[in-house]
């Protein structure tokens, strides 16, 4: 027997044949594309029992209530808390991606310290301890008022607690992020000398005018307003909006009436002459509760107010006058001020004047008008314990110098940061405290923040994330997260006229080693001894929330929230109209040289982008449209014909000049914005974080100054003379 | 493909086009196996004439 | 090339005398069917044993003992939940709260207690009947609306005394159980593969639903996500 | 087993979504991502090869300044019922894939079945329909939020909205258990319409009389996308401008969009 | 060196330059195949096709080889089924230039999917209500007839031809050519059109549906039609390309000429039904739907109206004309014209009707797509040209491809 090539060949045959009958190829192939189902590139979600946990959202003032969907111990999704006063069961972008906060990779994972410029891990012992001394020596040099604090809001337990330490220290230099609210605040201690803030009954209301606010662009609280604006639409109120590009809101309104930016408050004043001059207001408002009515009628009452108006806002006198009676003659008006979501404060001016037309309407504290709420303060602490430094450190008047003289009514001018950190002489900051603020990236003019931040010989930041303003500090200690601390969601006033508290509560166990601020406050007050530790006699956090909110508590840890519908509105006290008399309203006027910015640059505010010290999270990212960013380039808004008078073309390079500095970017021709106006979408243009959220875009806030309104102090800087030139 | 597979639904348009599918297929392979078959046949009848027909 | 020519030579048969020739053949036939057989029982036998990696659980488990102390049959560790979705395989809690301190002499057990109840560490169970990531299936609505019984998929599990060793596909990483013990794929008990024509063929049966338009059977969702 | 359950009555799910009330905030997009464990890339502004299975489209009337106005139109998968269940995706689909539910009126896509011909996002005029051209990856722990309802995509697969089809088996499950055989209208709502802060999104059975869309799909303001292809889609829209009424059909000039014919079913 | 396997009779060139030829074009081949490799690791993010243009450049380019390639089958059909007796001096040529189509179609589709390994699902789990599940039956089917008829000329190779079995085998195969190649012509028939189904049956596409007979579009016969009519100026077209560069003739003009004949019957046939077609679409199907005939070519760069122009007069008409009178057609120069704008054309069509149908906005609110494909996509489009190209340079060398070489260049 010989075994050629041939037995080979037969024997392959045979074994081919046979193979085909044998399960191998055909289970061969299957399992491969079952492989290809299963494969490694491909996660498999883990089961489990589904619950729920109720809590609040704390990444804008909104205060949202929030349900989140738990599978075993992990988060899995972000729904909105049916029933809650300000988002029955609705969620905004950013609240949904607030997973992503949690989960993602920009956590700062343990307490770390600047050596050498890098950051290097410390155990919270050592640093608070070492924080501790800083402040030691800092009290024992006579500089305890050189420790500030500037915190995102002034309302909630933690912040109180930051302002409480500094005070107990002997600073007085405590600072919150000023927005609309400060604006609202200051009119109505302005105006009628009480402690208050404003609130709209929008859904109430059968004519909404609206002076730039972006109702549903996210405007203070941003899902309460867009629930209000679908009630307006249900029930069939106008809503006219004036603003000089076409935003989401105005593309809802009624009717949109694009103005000259920044001329909003002279647009109040042709409305105001309008509605004196025809006595279209409720006489009986004037002649009881008011004093210097008469002054400020001979004031608006001649023509030229009516053709000034005109002149400055664009918008012709006829067009005013037809706004001025409608607005007026209307059963329930309600004129609402503050531009996009409201994150800056704007001029006494212009804020005053917008008052003063509700006012006048008679809708105050009326359903469907504007409320006074009463901004008494839900916090009852005992007094701090002060000792001789404290007293020495509390006598001295803020650095700002809000408080006092002119700025008497005005609470902090937190723009003036960068001038007291950068600052060699007495007023000037040693040691700042950072909470829930961004400020390298959210303050006008960033650029010199970022400089002037590098002075300050200690920064402790208390940020969960690796933002702008924490990788410049000396200290992090990081806090837990939106979905793992326990914190009091105060709300913002704007659209709620009754009192409401949420209360945010950890629905997983905290993910690294970070601890909730208001516990490391108590501890560094703790370390610090003497009169320090006898002010924070809490044991923690949660005991001192517990205290402070004492009957609200059960209501707070059961539903999550507190609302008592009625409370809080302020009786409609006299309003003093000698207060409006020497209105200043050139300072809105844009920052520049008209010649050689002939543009203005305005902000342009949408819900998909958060603009606030939290950046976009990466599903927040993933909805801006790519005519707001494309790739990494930040793109602009102008009119067509703006872009054909300076060579422009739609998705072409172009340089955006602005006196404070300028940016690369790309271009989007719109039909829905004004001549001569460029509008850039703020909230991008992130240098910290991960790669999923930063290096997109530019800053806005880059290429603004702040502008201090002559009556208030407050940064009042909207949008700034720029150019655009081909790239 | 087969009535054996999930999808299978026994209407026209599977028959049909499975049928001209199996019809085809079927042309080809007995075709071949025809031409196979013919060849060991004609190998082993050992027609040398065959061989030379070129 | 010359020895391109010899080889040609060599295969070609027709220089051959014929009985050399036929022997050739004869050798050919052999070692095709040589070729069959081997393939045929590497395929049938060999194949199978490869394709499975075998998995002892990490615990043994005596069903049937268990079943003797509870009240509700299975569904007294593999329970419903208030939402609908089922427990599955019961978590340590549960064994806890009969296995907090070792109750037999199963040496079994008193492995389980020191490894893992005392420690606090979930077992982890090897699930034969584990579907992969894309099937939803939906225990409330066999069992608590089609009525039926758990033996229909899972065999008489309840009756084992100790669990056998779990087989998992080398390839796909699925349990055999999916595709059943039998290699062919033919079966003789309902609970012998769970496929996706297993589902199908039952839902025809006692469904008789036949909304999907192109398989007029019941719709895909039904039973994927 | 019982029979008698199977001659449930065909339900035939559908949105209608108010226009006049959409924002266009984005949530819907987001709270759709959430839920169907939707990856995300680093760049994401190529939205041509970016997965919203919700998408958001912006439109204008296209007049010059100030005439100019906009309109948010969220599109999810229109789950076309096209003539008999044939919808453009569907019968198109070599390998089965994808399907219509009588039962449900709502068209799957089984991932694991498509092996990525795209033939069907070629049939899709409303691009409902994505590719996924790259392999998911959630960086850092995000792969811990991921649902266990919803399988996540293999590259090289499609994948579009199925109506939260996993809410609907949640919410049929717990009615089993609770000795019911069907569920209430407001059991079953997808995640777009839960988190639209707007209220814009009504979902429901578009046969049950009692459920909301049923009314509101009569709305003279009702109009749905392309209806003139026959493609039968079960999102309706309301809108009281004309001018987005028109938008969502093609029409030639000098055509009334009122005297259209519009392949009714 | 490699003398014993040329066919006898016949020169070739010296074999260093043969396989510098190859070493030349295998660099080519590597690079498509580097790319082809990079789209099945990485997965098709490789391309740059994106979800409004979910096909692409590919599917174009497997539309229009194939549609090239269908010189094969109506060929074949002319020679075996209807007798042409002349044509056997250019079918293996046919045959060997489909097969290289069909293969290299096959090759791509297997880069397109986004799930090669799943692939098989499209017959096991066969929707057979869509046309693409008719394509891939047919196509594959099709695909083996051409190897069928590949084979026995494979088998004429001189040292191959000497064993026994592989002679005979190739001497049978040849006697029952007749019956694979009525086959082919079945299947071919039925893929082409349904290629042009894909397109055609997409009713949510106002650019490419169309009306049409039974459950077929009027594109399936369109495409059937086109493919009969230019895939043989493509075959005459290669033959006259292999007959420059080998400096030879190859095959005789009295074929040639048939075949061109034929083909501007088959040409001029289709492309006046091609016109009655676009008519009633322009006017009837497109106008019930919302749409003008110049809504598919505005508001874009690249789709201008022009491309309906060139696909129907100058790559239609005109090469028509010319293969229809003998005057033209025997006027070389005329001739060349021809077969190039006629292959130009059906490519063309095959590019509408892929990717411009991708590029229509569909919404009134939507906007055109345009797509420049990647270099891997570029580079796994010319990896079926290189490999085609060896493959022809393999089979000319060493198969006696063309019959009448042997009698048309005499060597001493």
């Amino acid at each position: 027997m010989k075994i050629d090539r041939r037995s080979f060949l037969s024997l392959g045959i045979g074994a081919a044949a046979g193979t085909a009958l044998t399960p191998i190829p055909w289970k061969m192939m299957d399992d491969s594309a079952i492989w290809t189902q299963n494969w490694w590139l491909t996660p498999v979600p883990a089961g489990g029992e589904v619950t729920y946990k109720t809590t609040a959202c704390t990444l804008c003032p909104g205060g949202c209530g929030l349900r989140i969907r738990m599978v075993e111990n992990r988060a899995i999704k972000v729904e909105g808390l049916e029933k809650h006063p300000v988002n029955d069961g609705g969620i905004c972008p950013i609240g949904l991606s607030g997973i992503q906060l949690l989960y993602g990779g920009t956590r700062v994972k343990m307490p770390l310290k600047k050596v050498n410029g890098k950051f290097v891990k410390i155990s919270w012992k050592d640093a608070i301890s070492e924080i501790a001394l800083k402040l030691k020596v800092l009290r024992d040099k006579g500089d305890a008022y050189k420790l500030s604090c500037l915190t995102g809001s002034d309302k909630d337990v933690t912040s109180l607690l930051l302002k409480r330490f500094i005070n107990t220290i002997g600073s007085n230099n405590f600072f919150a992020n000023t927005t609309i609210s400060d604006s609202y605040e200051f009119v109505i201690k302005k105006v009628h000398n009480i402690e208050g803030s404003m609130s709209f009954d929008l859904e109430n209301s059968d004519f909404i005018l609206s002076f730039g606010s972006g109702i549903i662009d996210g405007f203070v609280s941003p899902l309460k307003m867009i629930r209000a604006h679908s009630r307006i639409k249900e029930q069939g109120g106008k809503i006219v909006q004036i603003e000089p590009r076409l935003s989401n809101t105005a593309a809802k309104a009624d009717k949109w009436i694009p103005v000259n930016p920044g001329s909003e408050g002279m647009l109040a004043l042709g409305l105001l002459h309008v509605i004196v001059k025809e006595k279209l207001y409720k006489s009986n408002i004037v002649s009881d509760n008011t004093s210097n009515f008469e002054k400020f009628r001979r004031l608006i009452i001649p023509n030229t107010t009516l053709n000034k108006a005109a002149e400055t806002t664009g918008i012709d006198s006829k067009t005013i006058e037809k706004l001025g009676r409608g607005f007026a003659n209307a059963r329930k008006p309600v004129a609402i001020f503050g531009r996009g979501k409201g994150d800056s404060p704007i001029g006494f001016g212009e804020a005053g004047l917008v008052y003063i037309l509700n006012y006048l309407t008679g809708n105050i504290n009326k359903k469907g008008g504007l409320f006074i709420t009463d901004n008494k303060k839900y916090i009852n602490w005992p007094e701090i314990v002060k000792d001789e430094i404290t007293n020495a450190g509390l006598d001295k008047s803020r650095m700002d110098g809000a408080g006092a003289g002119s700025f008497e009514d005005t609470k902090y001018i937190t723009s003036r940061l960068a001038d007291l950190m950068e600052s060699k002489d007495q007023k000037s900051i040693s040691a700042l405290f950072i909470y829930n603020e961004n400020p390298c990236y959210t303050l006008s003019d960033s650029k010199k923040i970022n400089k002037a931040i590098e002075a300050v010989p200690l920064v402790v930041s208390f940020s969960s994330y690796l933002d702008e303003t924490t990788a410049k500090a000396d200290y992090i200690l990081p806090n837990h997260t939106n979905l793992e601390r326990l914190q009091d969601v105060p709300s913002v006033p704007s659209g709620i006229t009754g009192g409401l508290v949420s209360l945010s509560k950890p629905v997983v166990k905290p993910m690294y080693d970070t601890k909730n601020t208001g516990d490391v406050i108590i501890s560094l007050a703790k370390a610090m001894g003497g009169n320090i530790a006898e002010s924070f006699a809490w044991s923690s956090f949660e005991t001192c929330l517990k205290s402070t909110f004492k009957d609200q508590w059960n209501a707070l840890d059961k539903d999550g929230f507190w609302f008592n519908p009625g409370k809080s509105t302020r009786q409609c006290p006299d309003l003093d109209f000698s207060k409006l008399l020497d209105i200043n309203l050139s300072s809105i006027q844009p920052q520049g040289s008209k010649s050689k910015f002939p543009l203005v640059l305005i902000p342009k505010e949408t819900m998909r982008i958060s603009s606030g010290y939290i950046a976009d999270p990466p599903f927040a990212v993933k909805v801006i449209p790519d005519t707001v960013l494309k790739n990494n380039d930040q793109v602009v808004e102008i009119n067509p014909e703006t872009a054909k008078k300076y060579g422009l073309h739609d998705t072409k390079y172009a340089i955006l000049t602005t006196p404070f500095g300028e940016v690369k970017v790309k271009i989007h021709t719109y039909n829905g914005i004004m001549e001569g106006v460029i509008a850039m979408s703020k909230g991008l243009g992130h240098i910290g974080y991960d790669k999923f959220i930063n290096g997109k875009g530019e800053n806005f806030n880059r290429l603004i100054g702040p502008v201090e309104d002559p009556d208030s102090g407050l940064d009042i800087a909207w949008g700034i003379r720029a150019k655009l030139t081909r790239a | 493909m087969l009535p054996f597979s999930f999808e299978w639904v026994w209407d026209a348009g599977h028959i049909v086009f499975m049928g001209g599918l199996w019809y085809s297929l079927s042309i080809l392979g007995m075709g071949m196996t025809y031409c196979v078959i013919k060849t060991i046949i004609d190998i082993n009848s050992n027609d040398q004439t065959e061989n030379d027909h070129h | 090339m010359s020895k391109q020519e010899d080889k040609v030579k060599e295969i070609s048969s027709g220089n051959l005398p014929d009985d050399e020739k036929n022997e050739a053949i004869g050798f050919g036939i052999i070692f095709f069917i040589i070729g069959i057989a081997a393939s045929l029982i590497f395929g049938w036998i060999v194949f199978p044993k490869l394709l499975y990696s075998q998995k002892k659980q990490p615990v043994d488990f005596n069903h049937k003992l268990h079943m003797e102390f509870v009240d509700d049959g299975c569904e007294s560790c593999h329970f419903f939940r208030e939402d609908g979705s089922y427990s599955g395989v019961p978590k340590l809690a549960q064994c806890i709260d009969c296995h907090e301190e070792v109750q037999g002499e199963d040496p079994e057990e008193e492995r389980f207690v020191e490894e893992y109840v005392a420690k606090g560490k979930e077992v982890p169970w090897l699930i034969y009947s584990k579907q992969p990531d894309c099937v939803f299936f939906s225990h409330a609505a066999h069992v608590k609306k089609g009525g039926m019984e758990c033996k229909t998929c899972h065999g008489p599990i309840g009756e084992s005394t100790t669990l056998r060793v779990y087989e998992e596909n080398r390839v796909t990483g699925l349990s055999r159980d999916i595709w059943g013990k039998n290699i062919s794929g033919l079966n003789k008990n309902t609970w012998d593969s769970m496929k996706m024509g297993d589902c199908a063929d039952c839902h025809m049966e006692e469904t008789g639903r036949k909304s999907s338009v192109q398989t007029e059977k019941d719709g895909c969702l039904v039973c994927h996500k | 087993m019982k029979k008698e359950h199977n001659h449930m009555k065909n339900k035939k799910f559908g949105m209608c979504i108010d226009l006049d009330k959409c924002t266009g905030c984005g949530s819907c997009m987001v709270a759709c991502m959430s839920e169907n464990n939707v990856p995300f890339r680093e760049d994401e502004t190529d939205k041509r090869k970016s997965i919203t299975w919700i998408t958001v489209y912006k439109i204008t009337n296209n007049r010059p300044f100030p005439d100019t106005e906009v309109c948010y139109m969220p599109r999810p998968c229109m789950h076309c019922e096209g003539h008999d269940g044939h919808s453009p995706c569907v019968s198109v689909c070599p390998a089965t894939a994808t399907d219509y539910d009588m039962a449900t009126g709502i068209v799957s896509q089984i991932y694991t079945r498509c092996f990525g011909c795209r033939y069907c996002m070629g049939a899709c005029p409303y691009h409902a329909r994505y590719f996924n051209w790259w392999d998911p990856v959630w960086p850092a722990e995000m792969e811990k939020y991921l649902s266990p309802d919803v399988s996540p995509r293999m590259r090289g697969v499609v994948e579009k909205c199925n109506f939260c089809y996993s809410r609907y088996q949640r919410a049929l499950d717990k009615a089993y258990c609770e000795g019911r055989s069907d569920i209430e209208e407001d059991e079953y709502q997808t995640a777009c319409t839960q988190g639209c802060p707007a209220g814009a999104i009504t979902f429901g059975d578009l046969n049950n009389k009692s459920h909301a869309v049923y009314k509101l799909k009569k709305s003279p303001n009702a109009f749905r996308l392309l209806e003139r292809l026959g493609t039968n889609p079960k999102v309706y829209y309301l809108s009281s401008k004309e001018w987005v009424r028109k938008a969502g059909d093609n029409y030639i000039k000098g055509e009334n969009p009122k005297n259209i014919k519009k392949s009714h079913h | 060196m490699d003398s014993a396997l040329i066919p006898k009779g016949v020169k070739r060139c010296p074999l260093p330059i043969f396989i510098l030829g190859i070493v030349i074009i295998g660099i080519v081949l590597l690079w498509g195949v580097y790319a082809m490799i990079l789209c099945w690791l990485k997965g098709l993010n490789q391309t740059n096709m994106n979800d409004y243009y979910g096909f692409a450049l590919w599917i174009w380019a497997d539309l229009a080889i194939i549609a090239l390639g269908g010189g094969a089958f109506f060929t074949g059909l002319l020679r075996y089924i209807f007798g042409l007796d002349e044509l056997k001096n250019i079918i293996n040529y046919a045959v060997l230039i489909g097969f290289i189509c069909y293969s290299s179609a096959l090759l791509i589709l297997a880069i397109d999917v986004g799930q090669p390994l799943r692939s098989w699902f499209i017959f096991w789990h066969a929707n057979v209500h869509s046309m693409l599940t008719e394509v891939a039956f047919c196509l594959s089917c099709y695909f083996s007839v051409l190897a069928i008829e590949y084979i026995p000329l494979v088998l004429e190779n001189r040292q191959i031809d000497k064993i026994p079995f592989f002679h005979h085998l190739g001497h049978n195969m040849h006697k029952v050519m007749a019956v694979f190649a009525a086959t082919g012509a079945f299947l071919s028939c039925f893929h082409q059109g349904s290629l042009g189904g894909v397109a055609g049956v997409l009713y949510g596409r106002p650019f490419a549906y169309r009306e049409g007979l039974l459950v077929w579009p009027w594109t399936f016969f369109l495409f059937t039609w086109s493919a009969a009519a230019c895939g043989p100026c493509f075959t005459i077209l290669i033959t006259k390309i292999t007959e420059f560069i080998t400096g030879k003739k190859l095959v005789k003009d009295n074929v040639i000429d048939l075949l061109a004949k034929i083909s501007g019957w088959m040409l001029g046939s289709y492309i006046i039904a091609k016109i009655i077609d676009t008519i009633y679409w322009a006017t009837v199907t497109a106008p019930s739907l919302g749409f003008n005939l110049m809504d598919f070519y505005k508001d874009n760069s690249f789709y201008g109206i022009w491309i309906l122009i060139v696909e129907i007069a100058v790559c239609g008409i005109l090469p028509a004309v010319i293969l229809l009178v003998p005057k033209f057609r025997q006027n070389k120069l005329l001739l060349y014209t021809a077969i190039i704008l006629a292959s130009i054309g059906v490519c063309l069509n095959r590019w509408v009707m892929v990717l411009q149908v991708m590029a229509a906005p569909v919404m009134s609110f939507d906007t055109w797509a345009l797509y420049i494909p990647s270099w891997q996509e570029i580079a796994t489009t010319i990896l079926p040209v290189a490999y085609g190209i060896i493959l022809i340079m393999i089979s000319f060398r060493y198969l006696p491809i063309f019959p009448q070489e042997k009698e048309l260049n005499s060597i001493e």
